[in-house]
């Protein structure tokens, strides 16, 4: 007997593996398997498959989360047997079907010997310098980050993105490339190809603990919150197991070591962390914390406004360089 | 007596993968004249509406990288396998020419991944090239291979060589000694004798090395991919994009088949500008 | 083009010899190619490197024409050290066996290839070419590609493409071996009447004998390597030094005899029972003992059994030549089996006793198994 | 031979000439031999510290021992079929006219020019209309379409350059067209298949795009097992297996080169 | 193994023809190989197909093996119609040029394996391939593979090898075309021997005149898909019977004359002044007037010049062939060069005034440019 459960590969998966999986093992004996993927991909192949679902449990990312509850891929939880659900912070209880597993910031990685002297990025602004061309990179598979910065800093509503266009576009001539996924992300940064990059907080950390010199800035306008999900596939017929294995996500121990081995940020409030952990950027222990850092896009908007915004950014920002 | 023994048993398994290439190909033909339904891996009715989109810029765009990276690609395989090909059918010493040959095909049993992250380290940012080159005191800001048709170009250039040097070294190998030998009696340097005998003689090998080159620069992808870093899209590229982030078969479906045309097409022309090449060597 | 070269040629025809070999050898990679040979060629000679497959006869025509570096040895050419000389400053003409046209290049193209190195000039070449087309009776050929040419026909162009170089030596390297008969030895004729005609000095490199007989001045018959024997074909097909050039130039028949004495002129030997006296043109005759005597089928003949001074024979098989036949015959004293040709019409049959009559003069003696003395 | 300033300059330049290309091919694989050693998951050059500690990460990660348990099994069949089917044909190719011939033979030998994207593509379509699961099957099947051109050129070549005589003795001895194939031609034939062999098998091992397309997270090949790798981590793990796959190769190619002499297999001599 | 065959072969040597092949014809895709041809092969007889390149020997031969399909005609081996009956059950023994022995088993596999496809018990076959093995005389090589045989030895398993299953014919094409001379002659003397004392019918493929003729019971001579005259050896040489027939098989000298009248006997002649009477074998003459007479350079003689019925001519080379020189003559009555023999001592130098004596009987006489009536 085994459940499967459907993650984003490499370093996530070893996560996964190394902390809920493990934990789960322990308690039920049952071994845990894997299919991977990238967060669209993985949407995708999960409507092609509604009828034979591939995974028990599906990890993905709180906006993505959204639409495969609209499009009925989620059972809806039943919270009661999820015991550890309990101290699940508010901005982790997404949806009736999909909630946190950790959380984490999108915000400014750079490599301070390879930027202008001096340059910290107190403000977002300072990625529209004109000192940065041809340095910075971002995702391809996520714009919101970016587009809701643009949108804060013209003062207009997310809901009207459209507006702030103009101070997007003028951020191009600073894009040297957008990275495809995680590990991409590290290469470019490592590499030097990009020494700023809007990036995940825990990447950032990662390629610290390889003894990259990356500062990670939390400018002042906030960064951007990201919360990873976790979702019981519709039509499992391991429903049991699917809900021990989200318990065992949400146990403050596993919790704890997610924090420590790759920094992403508990979503309950009983994990208990180690100070220097805790006082890390993108890690939030207190509701506070939750609050004042954080620049927040609503998840269901970000859910309906995702394709119209990755079109849009493909073909005005990425394309034709 | 059966005159043809054994015509039906030896043909029957092949016809039965012609089949499935056939089968393939119209599957690819099929699904690039439906409709894309979001969600759904079967394709909705039939409509041009595939073709009208790769009108668009981005597709544009691609079709332009592909062939640019092709006929770069060609030329610069050309320029560097044909020495290489000289040296390994025509070096004196036989110790030399294992080697070269061992080192020129190695690669070619490599696959593209071996070779293309190979690159990436010698090409990127704080790669052996720029490291080096910052080191040395010779530039002071790292030279950009990474996400540049200059980095795709030169990993293309080492996928496609030693399938390049095999086939001209074949080429090569299969001119008549004395035809060289015979234009040095009559007075002619090294120089001429490579200029009015080897190279026109050679010219068949060259054109079927370069076709060789194109049809793999076309198919390749994971060069492209992983050095071109979605900077320099090529058809490759984009169906893969196409077919498996948004599971658009109907669109990757036309993509595939346009760039198949092209394909054609450009092989098709090549050739018969080659042929009025072979008469050209003559007069020199 | 004749009218230009031949007095040229004339004039050079003086004491020094056209091509001067001294001790040249080569070795690849541990295997003796060649021997080192010395060997000088007349102005105007025809020369011919006669031997078996793998003997060293285009090993030495490279070393001539430059496409080999000897590993020893010096070469002149009219006087000239060229040993350091690069192929395309030798002044040499070769015609290769398959001709070696060049394949993208029609016939004049080909024979101007030459003119073009040298910078001719345009009108020049074309006449040039023109003359050395009608030459080798090929001047309606000019646009011609070389494989819409007949054998016969590539190899004028091929000539024709040496010649007109004006080169100061002719190399060939088997280039009739690949024509049949018929064609072959319509071609040997003409390529020997231009050789004349130009005064040209020839280097001619084959392994037939009769190809080499029929045109060479003087023949080299090699083997191994090296140089068995120099001479005009007479003195090789006559008086061969050795059992090597004996018996690959021409038939051999080759008696066990006793040599008894000589004097100033003449040999004793006994064959069998038979003793004979015979004319010798040999200096160097092997010590008294037993011996092997050579001679052609066409200087021994058949006699009736028993005759005096005939060796007994007898007539093993006889086979129909059409013009001739051949009989064969067993003989005691005969190493092999002994060849003679008679007319078809007084063919012997099978089992027939018969006696064979050896020349009163001519044939050779050499040790056993061996080589001449 | 003494020769002039201008040949010393052109075989001079001609050596450096050749050095250079030479350097080029071998770059990649210098540098990626040094940066498996580097300690450190960032590039650097030249590394600070060194271990072998890629290495062991490279042998342990599952999906590596997988995908090449799968790349083997993937191109031991894919180059039997293609064996199979290709030496089949060959010999129909060879021997026999036949109508269709020569439309059988384009669509055979169509994989040549049509880039492996759309052949991945097509049998991806193809097998989800048909609702076939992606086993391993279509991986091979896929293969076996992708390599049967080269062995129906190779096994063409043998039949071309083979003796019919052979053949032609055993029937005056009274050998049935059967006996003749499998105590002639199938003997004579077996250098040619066996390379012809060895080749699929190689190239079916090593190719990545089409394979992209059809495989799933059970069969993945070694080549889209690495592919992932560099897709989802940033260190040189892959440096480690690549510099493990270039000594493997270039040994198997000695290997080939002293028993077969390569010129001769690729025919350049 | 001969003890068992030759009684055999002697019984059957009866009335019918051991092949008949009644217009049998090939086409290769529009171009005629072969016309349809008429022929009848005797018990034991050895029969040559000689002719040019490309005169469609090999396809006859294949036909007869069964390796090709005729369009049209039948063909029978011993009375049977084997038309329609595939090579391997045709029971006939072939030798190839090359002689094609399988290279990936030993001598005695090779021998044998004619017989394993006829089921023959193991014993039988081991004491069978031994006995052939004796009569080739290579019983000690049965273990060797036959890269590890001469060229001759080789030739000799091919023969072994077809000669085992006791074939009702042996079929050879071309076997000795890739020999050295010496060699070539020792195997034709073999395969001769053997074939005689086996009385095995046999048909034989060359292109070289001087095999067919001193191997052949009849020779069918052929040029471009026909068999342009059969018979036996003297026939074809002495009697040629057109043209093409008498200059492929030997030498020809070939005399513009005009044919004035004929009797029982003698024809009578003109020679450009000279008139001449000849005593002929042809039936047929073509009308009086101008015709083409042909003689054999052994039947003329070089005689002085003016020497009362002889021809003028003039020697225009001589050619050295070691055992006697060729004469070439430029003569006005003759259509080419005409070619005599002479001894190397006796050879008269260019340019010398001579007589041909043509011979009294024996030339043929053709129509103008064409063939004999
Ligand atoms: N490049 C080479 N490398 C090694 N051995 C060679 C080379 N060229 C010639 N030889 C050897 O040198 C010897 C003489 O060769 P050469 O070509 O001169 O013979 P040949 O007399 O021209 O023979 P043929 O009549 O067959 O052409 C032969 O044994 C040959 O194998
Ligand atoms: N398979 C074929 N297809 C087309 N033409 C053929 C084929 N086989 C033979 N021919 C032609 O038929 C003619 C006779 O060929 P064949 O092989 O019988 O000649 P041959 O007398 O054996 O000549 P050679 O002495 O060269 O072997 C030739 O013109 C040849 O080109
Ligand atoms: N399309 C590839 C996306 C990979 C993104 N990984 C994000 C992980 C966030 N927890
Ligand atoms: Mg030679
Ligand atoms: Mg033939």
């Amino acid at each position: 007997e085994t459940l499967t459960v459907s993650s984003w590969g490499g370093s996530f998966r070893d996560l996964i593996d190394q902390t809920i999986a493990k934990k789960f093992t322990e308690e039920t004996g049952v071994e845990v398997e894997f299919i991977t993927g990238g967060t669209i991909d993985r949407l995708n192949q999960a409507k092609l498959n509604r009828d034979m679902p591939e995974s028990d449990v599906t990890f993905t990312t709180s906006h993505i989360g959204w639409l495969y509850t609209n499009d009925g891929l989620f059972e809806e939880l039943d919270m009661s047997k999820i015991p550890n659900a309990e101290n699940l912070v508010e901005q982790a209880k997404i949806s009736p079907a999909h909630i946190g597993a950790w959380a984490y910031v999108y915000t400014i990685g750079y490599l301070p010997d390879s930027v202008p002297e001096g340059m910290t990025f107190d403000s977002w602004n300072d990625l529209w310098s004109p000192e940065l061309e041809g340095k910075i990179a971002a995702p391809d598979f996520d714009p919101s980050h970016i587009i809701s910065v643009a949108a804060k800093l013209e003062g207009v509503d997310i809901e009207n993105w459209q507006d702030a266009s103009e101070k997007l576009l003028a951020l191009k001539p600073n894009f040297k490339a957008f990275y495809t996924n995680d590990a991409n992300s590290q290469q470019l940064l490592s590499t030097g190809e990009t020494p700023v990059q809007i990036m995940l907080s825990m990447n950032a950390y990662h390629m610290q603990s390889e003894g990259l010199d990356v500062q990670i800035a939390i400018p002042s306008e906030g960064a951007v919150l990201g919360v990873d999900t976790m979702g019981i596939t519709a039509g499992t017929d391991q429903e049991e197991l699917a809900y021990k294995f989200i318990n065992a996500a949400l146990d403050p121990e596993v919790q704890a070591q997610i924090a420590e081995i790759k920094k992403g940020s508990p979503v309950v409030s009983n994990a208990v962390l180690p100070d220097e952990i805790a006082a890390l950027p993108g890690i939030f222990t207190t509701p506070e914390q939750w609050e004042s850092e954080t620049l927040i896009i609503p998840h269901d908007l970000r859910a309906e406004k995702t394709a119209e915004w990755r079109q849009w950014f493909s073909e005005n920002m990425i394309s034709n360089n | 007596m059966s005159k043809r023994p054994f015509l039906g048993w030896f043909s029957l398994p092949s016809v039965l993968i012609a089949f499935a290439i056939a089968a393939s190909f119209i599957a690819i033909v099929q699904y690039s004249f439906r409709a894309y339904v979001p969600g759904s891996l079967d394709p909705g009715g039939f409509t041009l509406d595939n073709f009208t989109t790769l009108w668009k810029t981005v597709y544009g765009q691609a079709f332009l990288n592909t062939v640019l990276l092709c006929l770069w690609t060609a030329i610069f395989t050309l320029l560097i396998g044909y020495p290489l090909a000289y040296a390994m059918v025509r070096a004196q010493s036989v110790k030399l020419r294992s080697a070269i040959l061992l080192i020129s095909l190695t690669p070619l049993f490599l696959g593209e991944i071996v070779r293309t992250y190979s690159w990436i380290i010698v090409l990127g940012n704080r790669g052996f090239v720029n490291a080096t080159l910052m080191q040395m005191g010779f530039i002071d800001a790292p030279i950009n291979f990474m996400f540049t048709m200059t980095g795709v170009v030169i990993a293309l250039v080492h996928f496609t060589l030693p399938i390049v040097v095999v086939m001209l070294a074949a080429a090569l190998s299969h001119i008549d000694m004395n035809l060289e030998r015979a234009a040095t009696s009559l007075g002619a340097g090294r120089v001429r004798v490579f200029a009015s005998i080897t190279l026109p003689l050679s010219i068949p090998g060259i054109a079927a090395a370069t076709s060789t080159a194109f049809a793999w620069t076309f198919s390749a992808f994971a060069t492209p991919q992983m050095i071109g870093g979605g900077k320099v899209q090529t058809i490759s590229t984009l169906v893969y994009q196409v077919g498996f982030a948004s599971f658009n078969f109907p669109l990757a479906a036309s993509l595939s088949l346009v760039g198949l045309l092209f394909t054609i097409a450009v092989l098709a022309i090549f050739n018969t500008g080659i042929r009025r090449l072979e008469k050209f060597g003559a007069h020199s | 083009m004749s009218n230009e070269i031949s007095p040229s040629v004339l004039q050079n025809n003086t004491q020094h010899p056209a091509v001067q070999i001294d001790g040249v050898g080569k070795s690849f990679s541990g295997t003796v190619a060649l021997e080192p040979v010395w060997l000088k060629i007349r102005q105007g000679e025809f020369l011919t490197l006669l031997g078996p497959s793998g003997c060293g006869k285009t090993t030495l025509l490279n070393l001539i024409a430059g496409f080999l570096e000897a590993d020893c040895g010096e070469l002149f050419i009219n006087r000239d050290l060229v040993t350091q000389v690069p192929p395309h400053r030798r002044e040499i003409g070769i015609v290769f066996q398959n001709y070696a046209l060049f394949p993208h290049m029609n016939v004049a193209q080909n024979v101007g290839y030459g003119l073009r190195t040298r910078h001719v000039s345009k009108a020049e070449t074309a006449e040039r070419v023109r003359e050395a087309l009608e030459l080798v009776k090929l001047g309606d050929f000019a646009d011609r590609k070389p494989n819409q040419l007949s054998g016969g026909q590539q190899q004028r162009v091929a000539l024709a493409r040496a010649l007109v170089i004006r080169p100061k030596v002719l190399l060939l390297d088997e280039p009739f071996s690949a024509l049949d008969r018929n064609l072959r030895t319509a071609m040997q004729v003409e390529l020997k009447e231009i050789q004349t005609r130009l005064g040209l000095t020839t280097v001619f490199v084959t392994h037939d004998q009769s190809e080499a007989l029929s045109m060479s001045d003087r023949i080299a018959v090699m083997s191994r390597g090296q140089i068995r024997q120099i001479g005009s074909p007479t003195d090789i097909y006559d008086r061969p030094q050795n059992q090597f050039v004996s018996t690959f130039v021409g038939d051999a028949n080759l008696f066990s005899v006793t040599l008894l004495d000589r004097d100033e002129t003449f040999v004793r030997l006994t064959v069998g029972e038979t003793q004979l006296q015979l004319e010798t043109y040999q200096d160097d005759l092997p010590e008294p003992g037993p011996v092997t005597l050579f001679a052609r089928p066409e200087q021994c003949k058949l006699t009736q059994a028993g005759q005096a001074g005939s060796i007994p024979a007898t007539v093993a098989l006889t086979v129909y030549q059409g013009s001739y036949a051949e009989v064969h015959l067993d003989c005691a004293a005969a190493d092999n089996r002994v060849m003679q040709r008679v007319p078809a019409s007084e063919a012997p049959s099978a089992g027939t006793k018969v006696g064979i009559a050896l020349p009163s003069r001519g044939p050779a003696i050499y040790k056993l198994n061996g080589e001449v003395e | 031979m003494k020769k002039s300033l201008f040949d010393h300059l052109l075989d001079w330049s001609g050596r450096v000439l050749l050095t250079m290309i030479l350097g080029f091919v071998l770059l990649p694989f210098l540098v990626v031999f040094i940066a498996s050693f580097n300690d450190s998951a960032i590039l650097s050059f030249p590394p600070k510290n060194w271990s072998l500690r890629w290495y062991s990460n490279a042998i342990e990660y599952r999906d590596f021992g997988k995908g090449l348990i799968n790349s083997l099994k993937v191109s031991a069949i894919a180059a039997t079929f293609a064996m199979i089917a290709g030496s089949g044909f060959a010999y129909v190719l060879n021997r026999y006219d036949f109508s269709l011939k020569s439309l059988l033979n384009s669509i055979l030998m169509s994989p040549l020019i049509i880039p492996n994207f759309t052949i991945g593509l097509g049998l991806l379509i193809l097998s989800t209309a048909a609702s076939l699961p992606r086993t391993i099957w279509l991986v091979v099947a896929v293969h076996v379409i992708i390599v049967l051109p080269f062995v129906i050129r190779s096994v063409y070549v043998s039949l071309q350059n083979f003796e019919r005589r052979y053949e032609q003795a055993a029937e005056s001895l009274g050998a049935a067209p059967l006996r003749v194939l499998l105590t002639i031609t199938l003997p004579l034939l077996v250098p040619g298949l066996i390379s012809g062999a060895l080749f699929a098998a190689i190239l079916s091992f090593n190719e990545f795009t089409a394979s992209l397309f059809v495989v799933n997270q059970g069969t993945q090949t070694f080549p889209v097992a690495m592919y992932n790798y560099v897709r989802e981590y940033a260190d040189p793990t892959l440096a480690a297996v690549s510099v493990i796959y270039v000594i493997a190769v270039a040994a198997l190619l000695l290997v080939v080169h002293k028993f077969f002499r390569l010129e001769k297999v690729l025919n350049v001599e």
